[in-house]
């Protein structure tokens, strides 16, 4: 688990309900109004996208909104910042093949 | 030292592409920049490669690079220039637009270039990512696209690998005739160099350096800006318009790259810098969310603008000027000049060897807007203007 | 003024080094050999790498990698760091729907 | 167009600062910052700031956050949040997004403190997922709870690698090296102690090889470099790793400046050439906080106070004098802020061996992230001193001075001059308060009682990690290096609201140890 459940300074982490949310299909848990990234890393989800011309992985880099490295396909929506983008019941995340595709194009 | 056979003024893809086919002849070259490489409309622009809706006058020039410089160029230059001849789609939202487009068809075919009108039905199942609004749409098979920024620095790259001398940061304040010949110019940096002809293809910033030969021409600078969007998977390949005056691309590489204007721009706060205004890109993005509702979702990532260096009769200025033997300019592209932007550069080239121009330009000379009565004036299209 | 340069000075040839496969901008994924290998072709501003081979022109702008372009190119040129000129920063500063975009409203 | 007399982009130390002073001054102010949450970096400094009672030292970055959200608010600063400034434009003018629209605003002055973003450094798998930048790390972690990585290799020893380097142990991950290119840590030495305490082994000159692994990080090698920052074949070391942490170094986030159009200059990143005022070549236009030079919050929240005052002169709220009159205070307490060991005229220079008093600088604390205890002896005068007593390893003449402050008894002197180092007054007598333990930013301060019977001497340090050892339980006593010393019994463990969160241990060692035994580890050894 890569939840700080007990931490010498911050008594509580500022979390909404426990809601769940799927990626590429599967059901996982997560805090409401956490960004997505959090959640997907606190679930061992270290993948978010895999890039358009050397087809490598990628994942959070910045946190912050900056770098868009850990976009994804959210609710349909390709190139979406899960770092900065907030959980949401229901919420379909999915990696992201090169510019959005959900796989990449065998020619 | 600073002597050439040609001397360049202006690094945007005409003055590239002349240097570059000045070189294959083996004339020496310099050009003279006062930016950098390709920096104003020649990379500010949406990669048009069209010859539909061109006035009849520069019909010729857009049709002769169409026919014998793009198709081959990426081979040419062994560079890619993305360029792609899928057709263009000009979109119009009731009868006036359905006119102005069927005007176009006649005018291109006297010239034997196919371009047809597509009704609402067709529209719907042919190009199914435009919206109900668009009623009736100008197709034109021959017209395509192409990638400005690697067409202009790839005519740079290889100019430059060829022996072409490039001097960027070389502002030119005037040229200098000896013997009556257009022969010296002067920069900014107190340098001179010299030539035996000299050909100016420096947009809006000609205008004074012609002004030092007493030459004046009928020009105006107009800001016009472009959105760009993320990369997203192949929508269409066609170039794409629409009669609200917006234009553009989805280029290789996914992105879109869309430019229009918003009418506002000239009556702005006067802008030191080429940073878009407050009000352009916002009317952009909802002019063309109303014309193809699919891009909506897309996310914006970047805007620009450039300066279009607009004629009188929007139509550009190209060819020599009789009071300045020597002299062969290619000015006022008026937003439209990327697409003929290399053929230009090649006519350019062969006027400046003393050849006669592969195509008739007569009709582009500087002194058009002369001795013009009532019955004689050009038509000045607004719409026309910006298409690139 | 813009500095004058003469872009056919000699600069040295292009001399490959063991870690130009490194990738330098992420978004595009440009590697630190294609840039110094574009300086070599005559392009000598960020602008005009950017423009022809992308670094910086990606999703984030140049944000992460924009630092790092400049250093590589300023280097091959054997300038410093400050005489070579950013890319113009330019609205938006973040990605942004067209629709949301194309929505101005005005707020009292 | 909703007007405002000034808009303040950023709601970071910085721009909080700016907007209350404004306000304060009768500007009618509003703050925009991107995020969901504001206080820019502050919430996620769960440290105790450097600097002095003005500067509000010794609280917490994230409490600084709140009181200063709360004081915008209660004089009346409009704080807009999620609300992403797209363009800046002339004369005054900004386009923000708010929810599904955009709308412009207009202000008689702008004020950008949009702050900095993390530099990076290219290496062979750097774009692998793992490989993160500090301040992700310090996002996830310390904004929502969740660990970055189970064991990390982190890169960069200035104070934000040392910092998160810390919250990282804090935050129950493993940090398995600190690593930097440069032959000298580059943060405050107690920071770097902190970390070498807890065992954690630097290696400087060295730099990241590459990083490998499946998909994501799961090897790092690390290797040595020669001064032309050429690997050295031989000094190669592998880390198993899932993650590598980037803190080298941060740069003005100035593209809104750039795209306004002001004068800029290189400063290890792109800044505004600026006034005292922070105004730039616009007129109107100011930068405050690291966008206009990268520094520490403290000073950040000074500089959006005086760039505050800059527009409230710009746009007629206060005449001449008064601008002088408070620039000059802001300014001296900025003053106070920029001296010292780590100032920026010192920053990077290797060439000072002594502190201002005279005293030899530790070079093994540059080196290692400890002193020796023949270092620390030039500092520290501890035998002859009978009962309990502070043992003040502060020793590099940074502006700080909360441990004064902390002793109501007198014991620490520091002085006007807050860069000095502190001294403990032998003519004052301690009374084992151990405020001072938990005021010390740095988690610099011991009180030592040298002799407490039986062959044994007591070590009280501060410590801030989960659990608290147990009064009663037996471990290890670690030196300075983090290596085993002795074994040591827990006989007081002190927590109180005044600590702030910071517990104050104390541990049993025999007498020999008392100034070597500076941590505590519960394991008990094997043959015990």
């Amino acid at each position: 688990m890569e939840r700080i459940t007990k931490h010498p300074i911050i008594e509580s982490f500022d979390k909404g309900r426990k809601v769940a949310f799927t990626f590429d299909g599967k059901t996982m848990e997560g805090f409401e109004g956490e960004p997505v990234a959090a959640a997907l890393k606190a679930n061992g989800v270290m993948i978010h996208r895999y890039t358009e011309k050397r087809h490598e992985p990628r994942g959070i880099f910045c946190a912050i909104g900056r770098c868009t490295d850990c976009v994804m396909v959210v609710d349909g929506v390709p190139n979406t910042r899960t770092c900065v983008t907030l959980l949401k019941e229901g919420m379909d995340v999915r990696t992201q093949y090169g510019k959005g595709g959900t796989e990449y194009e065998k020619i | 030292m600073n002597t050439s056979d040609v001397l360049i003024i202006g690094a945007g893809v005409v003055g590239c592409a002349a240097a570059y086919y000045l070189r294959k002849n083996g004339v020496s070259v310099t050009v003279l920049e006062s930016d950098m490489i390709g920096n104003g409309g020649s990379s500010r622009n949406g990669g048009g490669v069209r010859i539909s809706g061109r006035d009849p006058r520069e019909l010729g020039i857009c049709a002769y690079g169409v026919k014998n410089i793009w198709p081959t160029l990426s081979e040419e230059l062994g560079i890619d220039v993305e360029y792609r001849q899928k057709g263009y789609l000009v979109c119009g939202y009731d009868d006036s637009h359905k006119r102005l487009i069927k005007d176009r068809i006649n005018t291109a075919a006297k010239f034997g270039i196919k371009m047809e009108l597509k009704e609402e039905e067709e529209i719907r199942s042919l190009y199914p990512y435009v919206s109900e609004h668009v009623t009736c749409a100008g197709w034109t098979p021959s017209d395509g696209v192409a990638n400005p920024l690697k067409t202009t620095l790839g005519y740079y790259i290889r100019a430059r690998e060829n022996g072409a001398r490039f001097i960027t940061g070389e502002k030119v304040l005037c040229i200098e005739k000896i013997k009556g010949r257009a022969r010296k110019v002067i920069t900014e940096s107190g340098n001179v160099y010299e030539a035996e002809s000299i050909i100016l293809a420096c947009g809006y910033g000609g205008r004074k350096i012609l002004n030092s030969v007493g030459i004046e021409v009928l020009m105006q600078k107009k800001l016009e800006e472009v959105i760009v969007t993320e990369p997203a998977p192949r929508l269409f390949d066609h170039m794409i318009g629409g009669m609200s005056g917006f234009y553009g691309q989805q280029t290789e590489h996914g992105s879109f790259v869309l430019g229009s204007s918003c009418g506002r721009e000239t009556y702005l706060f006067n802008k030191s810098n080429t940073v878009s205004t407050y009000s352009a890109p916002s009317f952009i993005c909802d002019s063309i969310g109303v014309d193809i509702p699919a891009l909506k979702k897309l996310k914006v990532i970047r805007t620009w603008s450039g300066w279009i260096d607009r004629s009188y009769d929007a139509v550009p200025i190209i060819g020599n000027i009789e009071e300045v033997p020597g002299l062969f300019v290619s000015i006022a592209s008026s937003g439209h000049g990327f697409g003929p932007g290399p053929a230009v550069g090649f006519i350019l080239s062969e006027l400046a060897q003393g050849r006669p121009s592969p195509v008739d330009i007569s009709k582009l000379h500087y002194d058009r807007f002369d001795y013009v009565k009532y019955q004689d004036r050009y038509f000045v299209s607004d719409v026309g203007g910006s298409f690139s | 003024m813009s500095k004058i340069i003469d872009r056919s000075a000699d600069i040295g040839e292009f001399v490959p080094e063991k870690d130009d496969d490194i990738l330098v901008c992420r978004c595009e994924e440009i590697t630190k050999g294609e840039i110094r290998k574009a300086v070599h072709m005559g392009l000598y501003t960020m602008t005009e790498v950017k423009r022809f081979l992308r670094p910086t022109m990606g999703l984030c702008q140049g944000q992460i990698c924009g630092e790092n372009v400049r250093r590589i190119i300023a280097k091959e040129l054997k300038e410093p760091i400050e005489a070579l000129k950013e890319t113009t920063a330019r609205p938006p500063v973040r990605p942004i729907e067209m629709e949301v975009f194309g929505n101005e409203v005005e707020k009292l | 167009m909703r007007r405002y007399d000034v808009c303040i982009i950023g709601a970071g130390p910085a721009g909080l600062s700016a907007a209350i002073e404004a306000q304060k001054l009768g500007m009618k102010s509003a703050v925009f910052d991107e995020n969901h949450r504001p206080g820019g970096q502050l919430f996620k400094q769960i440290h105790k700031f450097f600097g002095s009672k003005e500067h509000m030292a010794k609280i917490r970055g994230f409490e600084i956050g709140k009181e200063l959200l709360e004081e915008a608010k209660n004089v009346g600063v409009d704080v807009h949040l999620d609300a992403v400034v797209m363009g800046i434009y002339e004369p005054h003018r900004i386009t923000v997004r708010e929810d599904d629209s955009i709308t412009s605003y207009s202000a008689d002055s702008i004020i950008v403190s949009t702050g900095a973003s993390e530099k990076t450094i290219p290496f062979e798998g750097w774009t692998l997922p793992g490989v993160i930048g500090a301040g992700a790390a310090q996002t996830m972690m310390n904004l929502y709870g969740v660990r970055p990585g189970k064991k990390i290799l982190m890169m960069g020893s200035g104070n934000v690698g040392l910092v998160v380097g810390f919250q990282l142990l804090q935050a129950g991950c493993e940090v398995a090296a600190l690593i930097d290119a440069a032959p000298r840590i580059g943060g405050y030495g107690v920071h770097a102690a902190k970390l070498a305490r807890c065992g954690i082994p630097f290696y400087l000159s060295h730099t990241v090889v590459k990083a490998e692994g499946n998909g994501k990080v799961e090897k790092v090698t690390i290797a040595e470099i020669d001064k032309n920052w050429e690997f050295i074949p031989g000094t190669e070391k592998t880390f198993d790793v899932d993650t590598v942490c980037l803190a080298v170094g941060l740069t003005p986030m100035s593209q809104l400046l750039r795209m306004a159009g002001c004068k800029t200059k290189y400063a290890g990143g792109t800044v505004p050439v600026c006034d005292k005022f922070g105004e730039t070549s616009i007129k109107g236009l100011f930068a405050s906080g690291d966008v206009s030079g990268i520094e520490e919050a403290s000073s950040a929240m000074i500089g959006g106070k005086i760039s505050a005052v800059g527009a409230a002169f710009r746009c007629g709220f206060i005449n001449e004098k008064e601008r002088e009159q408070k620039y000059d205070e802001y300014s001296l307490s900025l003053f106070k802020l920029r001296k010292g060991l780590f100032s920026k005229e010192n920053k990077g220079r290797t060439d000072i061996t002594k502190t201002d008093e005279g005293i030899d600088l530790s070079m093994t604390l540059f080196k290692k992230g400890y002193m020796t205890e023949e270092e620390l002896k030039k500092f520290v005068r501890n035998s002859e001193i009978k009962g309990p007593h502070p043992v003040i390893e502060c020793t590099q003449n940074i502006p700080c001075n909360p441990c004064e402050d902390s002793c109501s008894f007198g014991c620490i002197h520091v002085g006007n001059e807050i860069s000095a180092v502190p001294k403990f007054d032998e003519n004052k007598k301690c009374r084992n308060c151990k405020m001072c333990v938990a005021s010390c930013p740095g988690q610099a301060i011991f009180i030592v009682d040298n002799d407490i019977g039986d062959g044994y001497a007591s070590v009280s340090f501060p410590y801030e990690f989960c659990p608290l050892p147990e009064i009663g339980e037996k471990g290890f006593a670690l030196g300075r290096d983090g290596k085993d010393l002795c074994v040591a019994e827990i006989i007081d463990v002190t927590t109180n609201k005044a600590f702030d969160s910071t517990a104050v241990v104390t541990m049993k060692v025999p007498k020999e140890m008392s100034m070597t035994a500076r941590f505590y580890r519960k394991e008990v050894p094997v043959n015990e």
